[in-house]
């Protein structure tokens, strides 16, 4: 956390808040409000930290880095180790999961894959998942916030209603049954691209909402502000006032909540993979690792250890962020 | 304060009638659209190798070859007025609200649903009650304390808390508290008669994500309180500390928190999914689960509306409890 | 994370009333007077409330000396951002203490503050020493009734039942001028109006008969009509009661209308103290020449233009060097360019006159007859 | 690796002393500190052989039966169950080893008497057997059990034979129709006597009468339709004590009415038996090895930790058996979406055999298939591996299915589906195992699972579905309705077998030589040289690569020491649960 908060009652004149906010919004010295954000986010630790397994993440999931890094540290991710398994039990023969100088973290049970590399390229999945289904949230929840927030009325109504009946519909069931009622050719693709589509889908879908009620609330709000209502005198058009002067103001709180989002849509992912309706095998997914798990903890107990701490790592590293980023560009948030 | 129950309530079974239009149109229509025929539905209900006549049957019985608004509407007639189902030589009367008759399972979809409610509310009241408790207390200490090693490491737990999903720790505490160190007998709860006790992993678990989610929650809400105008009033007038933070802090910042409680509670009385089948513990959620993996329509639909109606009843309550609170809402 | 909502800048119209000429004269402080006990019912020696941040260190109040005695007001002026607000706060050691440095003495009545527990301060506050808020809105309590805030304050120093409690509520309900009080008492603070409201927090503020009331902007966020209401109310209890009063506010209406003497606060610091007298007909200070000629009034020509400042409040953590309102000083280059490199100190210049200005006392009151009074 | 013969030859009866059979499963357990058994004892012989009378035994399933009527219900757990308190005109033999497939008379009193070229069987009941109400049961009740499984609409989870096989066209079953007269199927000449008629000669129809519950007799005013399931009246040695609750459970008790001297197949030793439904398999495991419960009803087996725990302590594993059970988990090649047989042989040559073991648990797990036929049908060859090896390291010969690719035409491969059930882990392994070694001769596997509640009516047991999805290969198993080779074979190859959803014949084998032998096979009365067409079949389906033989399954049962009278029957694949008994 930057920004002191108060607990205690002070004016808010005196706030260092109110301080910045005086410097900040005009910029009296040159700062623009994104250089003070990233002031205080360098000076955030924590959120750096994040931001830098993130960025790991990220890189680790490009294309041509996953087999490269899977090449050095590990083997190809669906190659068969079943020399390493003990033939009965399914269990690594060696201890700690057959952690050894060519399987950093040990292997499956039963095959015998390489878990460094299946967690790699699981990680490709949630990432590409959880940062696609973002976008479609964040594209859906902020038109729809804004075109409620900013008309106002009827189109509110409707909206804000719609929003209601999505936040009263028990999703993980839906999206369990959609992805099983949805055909398995669609839109020109097939297998497994077929399939993260469909999980984009409906993930971002489903969760647009979420964007759709602060984007609103921020939209009325703004909507009442003196460069608004100024635009407004002048005779700007709808159209203009939306995309040059609020939705620029939008910008922060997107942003923040993206990032807050995306490890929703990446836990979101994993449920229903661990529900049984994730990506087809033998690609991996974290959530698909710990489905299997559930009937092989007591064999092998770090196949739930590893795509588990896999999964919380990865949110962790958002959450963290994304938490630095809003004290960093909205430091009254909430 | 009447007039505006009724309102919320006439508004909460629009809503519950929207959610089964659209969840009736989602396993009706869309696997029409995608190729499937009341034969492949029929087959559906039938077991091993069915014929042709065993098909024609089904279909009779279901009446498949409807058009998907009459369906929808004898579905929405039997909630409302019951209706008989026939299973041969003998008519079973299905009273209203009759959800419908599971053909795979020969039960009704409602005595289904009640058979499995009490096993999803007692995880989740368990849970409830131990989340409500730590986080708030946490969160409430963390914002009075912050800055201190207390909030730090209270909020930095609470961070990996709300990162940590229930089926990863679920899975954990089987695999070491259950099964490795024995320390717990595995996780059996098959409803009211049962120990409780029994579900304390699950409730551990769940309770941890939600605690986690409740103590950032609270604290937040608590900081903000805390700093209002009428925080500073209090203080000015010389009340005791302890007075300004639980009666006029926590009193106002909890409001919010009942809000998210109704919904959260609401969605996990619907069926606490996950936690469920981490723990192949047999409540709603496992239901209907089980009513998809084996395309037990009748069930799905069922548990669909259940889950609907239990959030749509939580917002109801948590709408109705604000206007208790909350005088400014009473008198709007 | 407090939230902005008294929008900074935002000025009621003030109605000027022209008595401020009778106003009478005030006694002012003993700046940096002997250590001990003053005689003074209120005096506040070289106050010092900083707040640490990140962004660095932000002085809101930085060596602040004022006296106040029973029967009589002070106004303290200035714009969003000089202090003023955070003074009040400290004198009710209702400043944050965890992040606050505070240093430098209050005495109120013969007992110090600043060193005082955080609970022999609580008692004091609401009996011996009470506030009146801006915004009643949002100073009540929105889930409590009026009654029962004030009850609560009232009980809280006083051993009485509920029963007696309660009377006392209505009674001040009545004395403030609220009509069915003993209706009214039952209601929710949104259920009242704003006047009413702040008639409200005003009888929750004196009913323990408060002998300091710091009053906040108590009338910024009321309509005009309700203003001038709110000011006799606030001086006929005063007479009542014979208490202090500190009037906090950017209106110098206000404290023409209310105050005896005026403190102008720039920057945390004290720019100028006089008498009400003295600050409206012979200020010393260029700021609150400013102050004087961003005012609207009634009786000037419209074709005249009101004299803005120029710019805008420093920052608290980086106060100019020199005098701290140097940048936006039309005077600044008169000196020898001293105002940018020294800091003026507060000098008393006239009985119970005081000023912090470089420029030579003659020339200021060359420039005050000469260019300004005459725009006014 | 335990060969078919042991099997074959270790018919030991009663006998107190189990063979130790140190060739099978987990390896020899010389140390018998454990208690009443050693491992394997009640694989091939009765364990714990006893008269003791009394005490309650106690049985446990995570799920529930598909029905308690007899005619309702097509799963062998649930056939093996229902023995307890309904009796057939024919049942199993309950006897350990082989001789426990044969069908024995059960209320009949002798086997079926076919004439008419095997269109007409003719079955005489025994004289004086009651219900458990003390009427006694006659001719009319086993005429009106059959018409009622007519009616598919209300009992739609049992088998249809018997609306396949008799002379009954048009009929719709007693709900519909209430006059039996207009049922031709079953004739009642007597009280005593119950003929069948069929539209075609079918020389195994005694397995057909004894396999299932539906000729198990149904007082005709007591029928409640699909809800008899709750309460069906009793016949066996226990009876229901109060309605059976779905999904929790219920109890029998002793039925003072069944006469011991009427039936050499069941006991009648504990006074109780406690069914409880819906208990956690694992919670039913570590209850099986305290010994609180003794019977997994299910009977296929104890789950992973369990297992690791039983193979791990020697103390558990004696009390444990480890037989091959009924299935044969297999891989159908579906013949409309790779109609190339040298495209099919390429598969079979490429795939990973020891992998695809390993995915069912190795030696423990199962035995390594030769032919499709699994161990436990009388008379079965033990075939030859043609295109593949049988041998727990054979990983796939890449050579000769690049060699079979080039023949069919596809020397670079081709892309199929392959289908399997998605909430079952050893499925799962084995697809990937296959998709990994096919993956090395270019023929390219997309996987695709589903759950298993829909896996055998909608995906890969439809044909419609099986096409759309060009489904080339997908996991399966298959146990007998009876064994024979017909009860295996027939549904699974027989191009009339083929149905639009249910099917069992996924590889949608159409192939004229099999069919003739079918159609052949139906009428030769004599069960070893029936026992030879089969083996024909057989060796014809592995020729032409219609299925991918995999493992026969071997299941990990626990026999709780206070369990008595305890032995495999290989015509249920687990436990007989109609002679058990408790002590303690």
């Amino acid at each position: 956390m930057t920004a002191p908060i108060e607990v205690s009652g002070s004016d808010s004149e005196a706030q260092p808040d109110a301080v910045l906010e005086g410097v900040g919004r005009k910029a009296i010295e040159g700062r623009s409000l994104g250089q003070i954000a990233w002031m205080r986010l360098r000076r955030d630790k924590v959120a750096i930290g994040g931001g830098f397994v993130v960025l790991l993440l990220i890189i680790v999931s490009l294309p041509g880095v996953t087999p490269l890094l899977a090449g050095w540290f590990g083997s190809p991710p669906n190659e068969f180790h079943q020399n390493l398994v003990d033939a009965t039990l399914g269990s690594p023969t060696k201890p700690f999961g057959g952690v050894s100088a060519d399987h950093i973290f040990g292997i499956e049970p039963i095959n015998g894959r390489d878990l460094f590399s299946r967690i790699l390229y699981g990680a490709r999945v949630s990432i590409l998942i959880g940062v696609l289904a973002t976008l479609v949230s964040v594209v859906i929840g902020t038109v729809m916030g804004i075109i409620a927030g900013y008309f106002g009325g009827w189109v509110d109504t409707l909206i804000a209603r719609t929003m209601d009946v999505f936040l009263a519909f028990p999703l993980v069931l839906f999206a369990i049954s959609l992805v099983g009622v949805i055909p398995n050719d669609l839109w020109g693709l097939e297998g497994n691209n077929l399939r993260i589509a469909i999980l984009v889908f409906i993930i971002g879908f489903f969760n647009w909402p979420y964007i759709g009620r602060i984007i609103r609330g921020q939209t009325l709000s703004l909507r009442e502000r003196e460069f608004v209502d100024a635009a407004r005198s002048m005779g700007a058009r709808n159209s203009y006032i939306l995309f040059k002067e609020i939705l620029p103001n939008l910008v922060a709180p997107i942003l923040v909540y993206s990032t807050l989002l995306i490890p929703t849509n990446i836990l979101f992912e994993a449920a229903l993979s661990f529900l049984g309706v994730g990506i087809n095998p033998p690609d991996p997914s974290w959530g698909g690792m710990l489905s299997q798990a559930t009937e092989l903890y007591s064999v092998a107990p770090h196949f739930v250890i590893v795509p588990g701490l896999a999964i919380f790592v990865t949110v962790l590293a958002f959450n963290l962020f994304g938490d630095g980023l809003r004290d960093a560009l909205d430091p009254r948030a909430r | 304060m009447v007039a505006f129950i009724v309102r919320r309530l006439l508004g909460a079974v629009g809503l519950l009638l929207i959610i089964s239009a659209v969840t009736f149109a989602i396993f009706f229509l869309v696997p029409k659209a995608a190729g499937v025929t009341s034969d492949d539905l029929a087959g559906r209900f039938a077991g091993r190798q069915p014929d042709a006549a065993t098909l024609a049957a089904i279909k009779d019985r279901f009446g498949l070859d409807d058009p998907v608004p009459v369906q929808y509407g004898k579905y929405i007639k039997s909630i409302v007025a019951g209706d008989t189902y026939d299973t041969g030589t003998e008519k079973i009367d299905c009273p209203a609200p009759c959800l419908g008759y599971s053909f795979r399972t020969n039960q009704s979809v409602l005595d289904q649903i009640l058979d499995r409610a009490p096993v999803t509310l007692m995880i989740t009241l368990g849970a409830a009650v131990l989340w409500i408790l730590a986080g708030v207390s946490i969160g409430v200490i963390s914002a009075l304390k912050r800055g201190t090693i207390f909030d730090r490491a209270a909020m930095s737990v609470a961070l990996a808390g709300v990162s940590l999903p229930v089926f990863f720790t679920g899975l954990l505490s089987l695999a070491f508290v259950v099964h490795s160190w024995n320390l717990l007998p595995e996780v059996n709860y098959r409803g009211l008669g049962d120990n409780p006790f029994n579900l304390l992993l699950p409730w551990i678990c769940l309770a941890f994500l939600y605690a986690a989610l409740y103590a950032r929650l609270t604290r937040a809400g608590m900081l903000e309180t805390m700093n209002e105008d009428f925080i500073r009033t209090a203080r000015a007038k010389g009340l005791p500390e302890r007075t300004v933070v639980v009666k006029h802090g926590l009193r106002a910042s909890l409001t919010p928190i009942m809000t998210v409680f109704g919904l959260d509670l609401g969605l996990l009385l619907g069926g606490a999914i996950i936690t469920e089948k981490t723990f192949s513990i047999p409540g709603l959620g496992q239901l209907a689960l089980d009513g998809i993996f084996q395309s037990d329509l009748p069930v799905v639909l069922g548990a669909t509306m259940t889950a609907a109606l239990f959030i749509v009843l939580a917002n109801l309550v948590v709408d109705i409890l604000y206007g208790v609170v909350d005088p400014r809402v009473r008198h709007s | 994370m407090a939230a902005d909502k008294h929008a900074a800048g935002k000025r009621a119209g003030a109605e000027r009333d022209a008595k401020a000429a009778e106003l009478i004269n005030a006694v002012p402080g003993e700046e940096g007077g002997g250590r001990g006990a003053p005689s003074a019912f209120l005096e506040v020696r070289d106050l010092k409330i900083h707040f640490p941040t990140d962004d660095g260190l932000v002085k809101s109040v930085d060596g602040l000396s004022f006296q106040l005695e029973r029967g009589r007001t002070l106004g303290i002026v200035g714009e969003s951002g000089s202090g003023k607000s955070v003074t009040s706060l400290g004198v009710l050691g209702l400043h944050n203490r965890r992040n606050a440095k505070v240093s430098g003495e209050i005495w109120l009545d013969g007992q110090e503050i600043v060193q005082a527990s955080p609970d022999e301060v609580r008692r004091l506050r609401g009996r011996k020493m009470a506030m009146i808020f801006q915004d009643p809105l949002s100073a009540m309590h929105p889930f409590y009734t009026v009654g029962h805030q004030i009850i609560e304050a009232y009980r809280v120093h006083n051993d009485v039942s509920k029963q007696v409690a309660r009377k006392h509520a209505i009674d001040m309900l009545g004395r403030v001028g609220i009509p069915k009080p003993d209706q009214r008492v039952d209601d929710y603070p949104h259920q009242f109006s704003g006047g009413m409201r702040q008639r409200a927090m005003i009888a929750m503020a004196l009913s323990c008969d408060p002998e300091l009331l710091i009053a906040d902007e108590p009338t910024t966020a009321l309509d005009v009509t309700v203003q001038a209401q709110i000011l006799d109310l606030i001086r006929d209890l005063q007479q009542e009661f014979n208490s202090a009063i500190i009037m906090i506010t950017h209106d110098l209406g206000v404290v023409a209308e209310l105050s005896d003497d005026i403190l102008v606060m720039y920057a945390g610091r004290c720019a100028e103290y006089a008498s009400v007298d003295d600050a409206f007909h012979r200020p010393l200070h260029p700021y609150t020449w400013g102050l004087l000629g961003s005012m609207p009034r009634l009786d000037r020509e419209r074709t005249e233009r009101l004299l803005p400042i120029k710019g805008t409040p420093p920052s608290l953590i980086n106060v100019p060097d020199g005098c701290a309102f140097n940048p936006r000083c039309a005077y600044r280059d008169l000196n020898d360019g001293k105002s940018t490199t020294e800091r003026p100190e507060l000098r008393e210049l006239e009985p119970g006159h005081k000023a912090a200005c470089h420029l030579p006392l003659e020339r200021r009151r060359e420039i005050w007859n000469d260019e300004i009074a005459p725009k006014l | 690796m335990r060969s078919p013969k042991v099997v074959t030859g270790a018919t030991a009866g009663f006998v107190a002393l189990s063979l130790g059979l140190s060739a099978c499963g987990g390896g020899d357990d010389g140390d018998d500190k454990g208690g009443s058994g050693k491992f394997n004892a009640g694989a091939t012989a009765v364990a714990n052989p006893s008269d003791h009378k009394g005490g309650v035994l106690k049985m446990a399933q995570p799920d529930d039966f598909e029905s308690l009527d007899p005619a309702n219900i097509y799963y062998a757990y649930g056939l093996n169950f229902v023995r307890l308190f309904s009796r057939t005109l024919m049942t199993y033999s309950s006897k350990p080893g082989i001789a426990g497939t044969e069908m024995v008379p059960d209320l009949a009193e002798a086997k079926g008497v076919p004439s008419d070229g095997q269109k007409t069987w003719t079955y005489k009941l025994k004289r004086g057997v009651k219900y458990e109400d003390g009427t006694e049961i006659k001719a009319k009740d086993i005429k009106y059990a059959v018409a009622r499984t007519f009616d598919r609409g209300v009992l739609h989870n049992g088998p249809s034979y018997f609306s396949q096989l008799l002379a009954a066209e048009g009929y719709k079953g007693p709900f519909k129709d209430k006059n039996l007269d207009a049922f031709k199927g079953v004739e009642t000449p007597d009280d005593y006597t119950v003929v069948f008629k069929l539209k075609r000669p079918f020389s195994e129809f005694d397995q057909v009468v004894g396999f299932s519950g539906q000729t198990a007799p149904v007082p005709a005013d007591k029928d409640k339709g699909v809800r008899y399931g709750m309460h069906p009246v009793s016949s066996g040695p226990y009876k229901l004590e109060a309605d059976y609750q779905a999904k929790k459970g219920g109890t029998l008790v002793r039925n003072s009415n069944w006469d011991p001297s009427t039936d050499p197949n069941r006991k009648q030793l504990p006074d109780k038996i406690e069914v409880q439904s819906g208990l956690k398999a694992e919670e039913i495991d570590s209850r099986l090895l305290a010994g609180t419960v003794q019977v997994d009803l299910p009977g296929s087996g104890v789950q992973a930790a369990a297992r690791q725990e039983i193979l791990t302590k020697p103390k558990l594993k004696a009390n444990a058996d480890n037989p091959v059970a009924g299935f044969h988990w297999y891989l159908p090649i579906n013949t409309k979406n790779i109609p190339n047989v040298d495209c099919r042989r390429a598969i079979v040559y490429a795939a990973d055999r020891s992998a695809m073991y390993r995915a069912y648990g190795g030696e423990v797990g199962g035995v390594m298939a030769t032919s499709i036929q699994p161990p436990a049908i009388p008379g079965r060859d033990k075939g030859t591996d043609m295109f593949t090896k049988a041998d727990p390291n054979f990983t796939g010969d890449p050579t000769q299915a690049k060699a079979a690719l080039a023949k069919c035409g596809k020397p670079n491969g081709f892309s199929t589906v392959m289908t399997f059930r998605s909430d079952r882990p050893k499925e799962k392994a084995t697809a990937e195992a296959l998709k990994q070694a096919l993956d090395k001769v270019g023929i390219k596997l997309e996987l695709k699972g589903y759950p298993s509640g829909t896996y055998t009516n909608e995906q890969l047991g439809a044909p419609k579905f099986v096409a759309k999805e060009n489904v080339g290969i997908g996991t399966y198993g298959w146990q007998p309705d009876w064994s024979t080779g017909y009860g295996y074979l027939q549904p699974i190859s027989d191009v009339k077998a083929i149905v639009p959803t249910g099917n069992a014949n996924n590889a949608e084998i159409d192939d004229p030589q099999i069919n003739k032998m079918w159609t052949d096979v139906t009428a030769i009365a004599d069960p070893a040289q029936r026992a030879k067409v089969y083996n024909q079949i057989d060796a014809r389906i592995r020729d032409q690569a219609y299925i991918l033989p995999n493992v026969y399954a071997k299941s990990l049962l626990v026999r709780p020491p206070n369990l008595t009278n305890v032995y495999f029957h290989q015509g249920y694949g687990m436990y007989d649960y109609a002679n058990l008994g408790v002590t303690g």
